[in-house]
């Protein structure tokens, strides 16, 4: 259901309606394409439009002008129907210099709309962007797709002649042209960027006017330029009813462990090292000291999460957050944590590995790492958001799970949620039911000797917290004696602890959710993902189930431990797809617990799934597959205490 | 309110201790023991944490709150829970090898914050919990289970490195001499922000009388000299012995040629730490080391003190955190 | 087949010949029993026996005299058929004082040799071993063994009376009159004590006659006292014909490592930290100067590793290892190392974990941290010897692996084989075949550039060393671009990147030989072990076997890749048992790979296996188990790449 | 043999540069490029090793050997090559963050060790790769991403902290000081031990003009004093002011008023490094801060000679290793 087709040119100015459009904007990483984006994805999500949105930045901060390392892009679809992805093929791409159209241009559909800022285009900047002529000149460009050339620096220029402003604080006006020019294309109001203008700029008056002026000159333009025939309208889109704000995965957490330490009635504690792409939660939760909100950023990633451990045992809300080569440092003290038995959440927003990797792209790879990366039997509980709302969530429940087991709790964000953007329902704090945290009380001399080890239904030891009298007690990491927690080199005790922190974990899955599926309780295909990838395998399985395959998903937020019935429903389908942005991790977890021939889709690119290829590889599968064998009753419990 | 009298026994714990015999480590132990109830501060409101070596096992045999972390990181746990819980009186008990090898860069890192916590660096010179491997404060040329030809490493000077680590309170004592080890954990307890204490100890079984010259009693009083804030260097059994700069320099000189006021007046409170440097330089066999407080700077902000005031400060400007608040303010959007 | 049987108490002074013996000798840290063991083991070994020994020492250096906490144990079996573990349970138990009895009588089989030294008996030391009063007058010890009191203090005092020593040093010498006890009582030559003695304490010639003195009259006392009527004869075992020596499992590893570089024409650099119980290599390695091997003590084990880069780097057999908590440290570097594509070891020797857990305990728990323990797709090869003698073989092919393939490969060993013993047979060093290792050579202006990821069959790239004109070139832990190596965020050279470091690991598989199986080719029970485990396995398969049941063993030696006909092995038998000392690793691992239902037999204790509790379990499975799923075939191929 | 002269341009890699422009590390590798030529040092022989960070993206501009770590760990990198590979010169490029926060303790033990590398510091008191994050040199107060109220840690001064772990050669520059920059890079390759080059980076994005005291013309001569062994201590545009000693503490003093030789005559040869630490603490605004070479102290053991010293004397005095004799040393036995 594409959005521009040529054949919608007829009478002059007419305006066509659409279900929805992907526009990427792609310029000079100086450009402002990040702030062109998140405003039209603002007017959007004000107009009602379901929203989803992905930015992609260059590796370096400011990669040397007009070279296709430096060119920063923002894509943003908008509908009047339900979306979960940004979208796979653009219906319009705004290309600022040489650079920015040659590394974009695949990406747009045959027939889809190129706008070029003509002024971009010089030999200076074809060296700069490594292209030998003019690309604009190649024809393949006009027959492929529809290409209007608007000298926008020029025309910012004269907008704002009368402000005798600098050439230079002219020429940076120009993405609000752009930006006025794609809002009249698409039918956007100019107000809320008029708005953010003025909070913006209040400062500098004439800036705001130079801005403003580009705006209005760029909707102008259009309104009046041969070159658009047609305007297109998206009309709002039916989400449920109530307030909303477009929300980032990274500010989704922040918010998220905000709301948890206000359920619990604790502060929070934020310890933590800077690293891409984790860096922003840091940005965002050391803005709220008004809530009581301490950030520490540390020397290294060790003292981050040594720093959380130690206020964890203060009786804090305590969360330490990293990328992939930091949560690597951080496996010698999550083991303590797991030895200490003391709630607080580690945050992983995985990024392309191994190593260094991939910084700035997306990646799910670190699964295994989180499950398994700790000397000795060291099992953790690990949920992944689904999307970048769903981190206001997931954030939540960690923190639950964190303090009704007493346990380190890993929460694997990635790249792709961290910076992505939908819309997020403002809950009503008022109903937010409190998460229940006790600490035991002080006991005087006579009282019977306090327990640090004894544990409650869950498992959970007391949270038993310095300065309280009579409850004086000795933690660390050498093996400890049941119930008192002493140093012990006891046997059986080993093995006893051993299962105990192993049963812990387990034992949540009673108290989770069981896992649902979107799609027939019992068919041919299955499809089972987690984290970031959700939206594209969403939308990827309704296709196949609008092209009548039988095929379900299951996403799964919560991979250790894994929900209850998961054995079950994979037994009820002849095949299991496992799509993941890595090289099988889920797949290998699920095959190894329940013995189901689990198939994977993998990629490993840097890349979020595109719906397309998923569907294509999902219908692949559609047909007459051997059945899959399933023994997992028989398995489980044997097998459940293996796999952690 | 007021508090019960405690007394040392009452700082024990029931865990039976597992020291060599005649390690200095007990000693420490004892004067920790004794020295805690003159502060006043209940048991529950203490808390040691430690690395990881012999040194590090410490808080299990302290009847207060404690964590035996890992190695070379129990500034870390501290500065958490410090910055967290400023109503607690924080202890790090630490080895030369976990705060200075392994832990080496979270060592420089509180101190430079002067969070307010006190750090006793037990300091025997080698790595005791794995059997006897040399140690960043392991002399030249010292033969060990991993340098059977001698110790290629220059040493760290550990109060060297605190003093440039911008260190607010830096003293060093000795395991045997008891009372004056008393003293100066106290005076450590007494400072805010971050006291830093090396005590030479004895590993009577790996590095036994590597420090003799500053313990036993016919050696220490030729080979260390006591610091007292506002009193001239003086040292030898016969306090015969003086120390005089010159020129930026140091040397040691005979009392009976210099006057008093000539010899080096210690000042412990003065906020350029180029003096302490100097003392910190002073090394046996060539000068008398040093013992006491080196160095003790009131009214450098503490990390904890800081922290807390602009949390305080941001609850003033913009009032008590509100969710809802946040979450309705910026660009929102209807749908009914 | 039990060696002291009452009923063989017949004629006094009687011989009496056995096939093989299992002693104990537990007293205080101070007592000296690692050196009584130590010797009694060496002249065994030189009597011929086979033998193989535990020492089980105090987790503290000094724990408090008396105390249980500060029992040292040394247990040795010596005997005239071939053995693979240090026994079960013991013949005979020599106890120096009540601390002693108490912790290890409960290992002393019904009707076995228990020998105390009633010096060690009174009052105080019940106190510090936690005894109300004295064991020795409990009468089950008298009905459930054959007890033999000895003062041995005061007996070693008169033996050294003359020599009018301090008594503190007379009593230091109890430990060599307990020894000449045990040797006339196993018909032990004196001999190579004697020599030892006078090398030991050449320097103390007083020292060195009272303790040969006490030394004699032990065995003098054997000789004469009613206590014992019998003696026991062990004969010499059948071993391969050669020149043997005994061997612990540290020091063999560190041999092989000095063997690896000499067939290399390598210098060896070892970068290390300190931490039990893998200092040992460091302090044996740092003997070897005059070898070209250079020891660095870091100041961490990410220092360690990291100097182990750069002198592979630089092109040095570079070599780091740690035990669990120490190896957690260094999973970001070794994330470099795969990144770079340097050949070099890591060796983990496993301890109780998790966290700092039970240092001086044995443990198989690390397995699945060096499989994931890394952020990303970070595979490397992992090996694991199967006793000590066999870590002087790992350490040789660890470093074939990693030349042939630009790989750092992991070595894992546990406590129980890096502190254990066995005879080991000395190779001829002249018949030992080079390790083939080439640089690339020199290149001048004109020459066609010099690509530092180009590869060879085994998808292995050059190593190309500092020094060598014309080949400079920079690495780092960025993606790299395929062939030229410079950094790229390209999406398709990622993906081949990822797939092609999976590769090279897996290739390895063919070159490494098949696993083999001891027993039936196909049958009821197949036994999967790997590691530390196989003397225990391998036996208790063998008494199996002789009670008829159909049950084969295949120990791994090679943990990733695994052999390439593991999958096709395991479907050849009803029912994988796979005994770990950890909670099912390696099982989920062949679980995942080849979907074969396989069965743990899971240990954690700090403790071997025992062969009884082996057979024990092995037999409980020995009766129509239901048929195992096997659908590896089909799935092998697309899994492969997801274990990793 | 007779080198090819090479030119600056050789030292070039093909790889495009990818740091901001008006970054002032542009200048730094650029006198880099400029010096290595004269050192005669060919290519192939220099290796250039760096962690994480805007200025450790430096080895991919260099036509020679290089390493891009990981963060914080160059030096370790650095140690293993160097011990093994005396031969080459080895040079390790850090930023602040990457030297003196994740990577403090490698930092201050390989110094420690003297291993005979040079480390050149890009200190722009900011985390650049990472978007403008304060660092352990950003000032107090310091407004910036993780600090919307003012940074709270007091920053650490890596010239204290380098010549209190035990370095024998400290030097700062400045970027934009270019002819001093490249004399000072000269220096520290000429010097036998660990080097340690501070410069003065500005990052022209995160933290612009933080250091424009030392580096704009018109202030730099007023803030900044540089130093020359043997030399008086002399600054101010019209070098009218001096620096002067009085009772181990500095003081500026005008030039007209002092007599030359009262003025503080830099050593940088001193053994004592009391001297240098003091002169590490001057900062502005209250002092000129020096520039150039601290220390230069020579015959200090570098760490690869040492062990390299052990490896010799060992097969000299036992003879190189001979695998057949240690195996069959000791206890062994022969089976038929
Ligand atoms: C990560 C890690 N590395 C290494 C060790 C082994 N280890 C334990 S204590 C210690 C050093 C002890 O020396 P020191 O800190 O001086 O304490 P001491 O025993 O001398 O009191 C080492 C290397 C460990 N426990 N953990
Ligand atoms: C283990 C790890 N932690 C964190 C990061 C993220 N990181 C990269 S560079 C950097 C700091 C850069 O600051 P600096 O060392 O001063 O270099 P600059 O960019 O300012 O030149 C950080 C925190 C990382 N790459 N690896
Ligand atoms: S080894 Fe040394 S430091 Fe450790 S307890 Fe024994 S004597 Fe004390
Ligand atoms: S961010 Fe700063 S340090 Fe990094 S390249 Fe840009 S200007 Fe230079
Ligand atoms: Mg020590
Ligand atoms: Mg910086």
């Amino acid at each position: 259901m594409s959005a521009l087709t040529p054949g919608s040119e007829t009478s002059p100015k007419a305006v066509e309606n659409v279900e929805g459009i992907t526009v990427r904007l792609a310029g000079d990483s100086g450009d402002g394409m990040q702030l062109l984006g998140t405003q039209l994805t603002n007017t959007s999500a004000l107009l009602g439009n379901d929203i989803a949105t992905f930015p992609d930045f260059p590796a370096e901060i400011r990669a040397p002008r007009g070279t296709r390392a430096g060119v920063s892009g923002f894509q943003v679809q908008f509908a009047s129907n339900e979306i979960f992805t940004p979208g796979d093929v653009l219906d319009a791409l705004v290309a600022m210099n040489p650079a920015a159209l040659v590394t974009n241009i695949n990406d747009l559909r045959p027939g889809g709309l190129l706008i070029v800022n003509l002024d971009g285009f010089n030999e200076k900047e074809y060296k700069l962007a490594k292209v030998k002529s003019n690309p604009l000149d190649d024809p393949r460009l006009r027959e492929r797709y529809r290409v209007t050339e608007i000298a926008m620096t020029s025309l910012t220029r004269d907008a704002v002649a009368e402000l005798g402003l600098g050439m230079k604080e002219a020429d940076r006006c120009k993405n609000f042209f752009a930006m006025g020019l794609v809002y009249w294309l698409f039918g956007r109001p100019l107000d809320p960027t008029l708005r953010f203008i003025a909070a913006k700029f209040g400062k500098k008056p004439d800036v705001a006017v130079a801005n403003e002026k580009a705006l209005r000159a760029g909707w102008a333009f259009g309104e009046t330029t041969e070159a658009f025939a047609t305007s297109y309208q998206v009309e709002p889109a039916q989400l449920e009813s109530g307030t909303y704000k477009n929300m980032m995965g990274n500010q989704a957490l922040a918010w998220g462990l905000l709301a948890a330490a206000q359920r619990s009635g604790k502060e929070l504690f934020y310890g933590t090292y800077p690293i891409t792409p984790a860096s922003d939660i840091l940005h965002e939760l050391t803005k709220f000291k008004n809530f009581g909100v301490r950030t520490f950023q540390a020397e290294d990633e060790i003292s981050a999460i040594g720093a959380t451990i130690g206020a964890a045992f203060g009786g804090t809300m305590a969360v330490t957050a990293s990328s992939g080569p930091g949560i690597a440092l951080k496996a010698e003290a999550m083991g303590l944590g797991v030895m200490l038995e003391l709630p607080m959440i580690v945050i992983d927003v995985q990024r392309g590995g191994p190593s260094t990797g991939l910084p700035t792209k997306t990646e799910q790879a670190d699964l295994l790492q989180l499950m398994f990366g700790r000397n000795g039997e060291a099992p953790v509980p690990i949920l992944a958001p689904q999307s970048p709302a769903d981190c206001f969530q997931i954030a939540q429940e960690a923190w639950e799970i964190a303090v009704q087991s007493m346990v380190p709790v890993v929460i694997l964000s990635d790249g792709y949620i961290a910076n992505g953007s939908e819309p997020w329902k403002i809950p009503d704090v008022s109903k937010m039911a409190p998460i229940e945290v006790s600490h035991p009380g002080p006991r005087a001399e006579g009282d019977e000797p306090f327990l640090p080890y004894l544990r409650d239904e869950n498992l959970a030891r007391p949270w038993a917290i310095p300065g309280t009298e009579g409850l004086m007690h000795r933690v660390g990491g050498l093996e400890k004696e049941d119930r008192t927690g002493n140093v012990s080199y006891d046997p059986d005790n080993h093995q006893h602890m051993v299962n105990t922190r192993q049963r812990k974990i387990d034992d949540i899955a009673k108290r989770l959710p069981l896992q649902t599926v979107f799609g027939p309780e019992k068919g041919d295909i299955l499809v089972v993902s987690w984290g970031g990838t959700y939206g594209a395998c969403h939308t990827a399985v309704r296709r196949c189930q609008n092209q009548g395959m039988s095929v379900a998903h299951a996403h799964v937020r919560y991979l250790n431990p894994l929900p209850a019935n998961l054995g079950e429903l994979l037994a009820s389908y002849q095949t299991v797809l496992v799509p993941e942005l890595n090289s099988g991790q889920l797949c290998m977890l699920m095959r190894a617990k329940f013995l189901v021939d689990c198939i994977g889709i993998n990629k490993v690119k840097g890349k979020p799934f595109t719906i397309s290829e998923l569907v294509e590889k999902i219908s692949g599968y559609a047909v007459d597959q051997p059945p899959v064998v399933n023994t997992h009753n028989k398995t489980d419990k044997r097998v459940q205490s293996k796999a952690g | 309110m007021n508090l019960p009298v405690l007394k040392a026994t009452d700082f024990a714990s029931d865990q039976d201790i597992r020291w060599c015999p005649g390690c200095g480590d007990y000693s420490i132990l004892a004067q920790m023991k004794k020295v805690l109830p003159e502060l006043g501060v209940p048991r529950e409101k203490i808390v040691f944490i430690s690395g990881i070596g012999c040194s590090s096992r410490f808080p299990y045999y302290m009847n207060t709150y404690g964590m035996h972390s890992i190695h070379g990181r129990a500034p870390t746990f501290a500065t958490g829970l410090k910055t967290t819980r400023q109503d607690l009186m924080v202890w790090v008990i630490t080895g030369d090898g976990d705060a200075l090898s392994i832990g080496g860069n979270h060592f420089i890192h509180v101190l430079r914050r002067n969070l307010d916590i006190n750090i006793v660096l037990f300091n025997n010179r080698i790595y005791g919990l794995t059997k006897g491997q040399y140690s960043p404060t392991s002399v030249e040329g010292q033969v060990t289970k991993s340098t059977p030809m001698g110790a290629i490493d220059h040493p760290l000077n550990p109060l060297s490195v605190a003093i440039a680590a911008e260190a607010t309170f830096v003293a060093r004592s000795v395991d045997a001499n008891v009372k004056h080890l008393g003293e100066i954990l106290k005076r450590a307890a007494e400072h805010k922000g971050t006291s830093l204490v090396e005590v030479y100890q004895n590993c009577n079984v790996f590095n036994d009388g590597a420090m003799n010259y500053a313990q036993s009693r016919d050696l220490r009083d030729d080979h260390t000299v006591e610091l007292e804030h506002g009193k001239p260097l003086i040292f030898g059994k016969d306090r015969d012995k003086g120390i005089r700069l010159v020129g930026g320099r140091i040397e040691v000189v005979n009392t009976s040629d210099v006057p008093a006021d000539d010899l080096l007046i210690h000042d412990e409170k003065s906020k350029d730490s180029t003096l302490h440097y100097m003392l910190s330089r002073m090394r046996y066999p060539d000068f008398p080391e040093p013992i006491g407080v080196f160095r003790d700077v009131q009214g450098v902000a503490t990390y904890d003190d800081q922290i807390n005031a602009q949390i305080t400060q941001a609850k003033q400007i913009r009032g008590p955190g509100d969710l809802q608040k946040l979450f309705n303010s910026g660009d929102t959007w209807q749908v009914a």
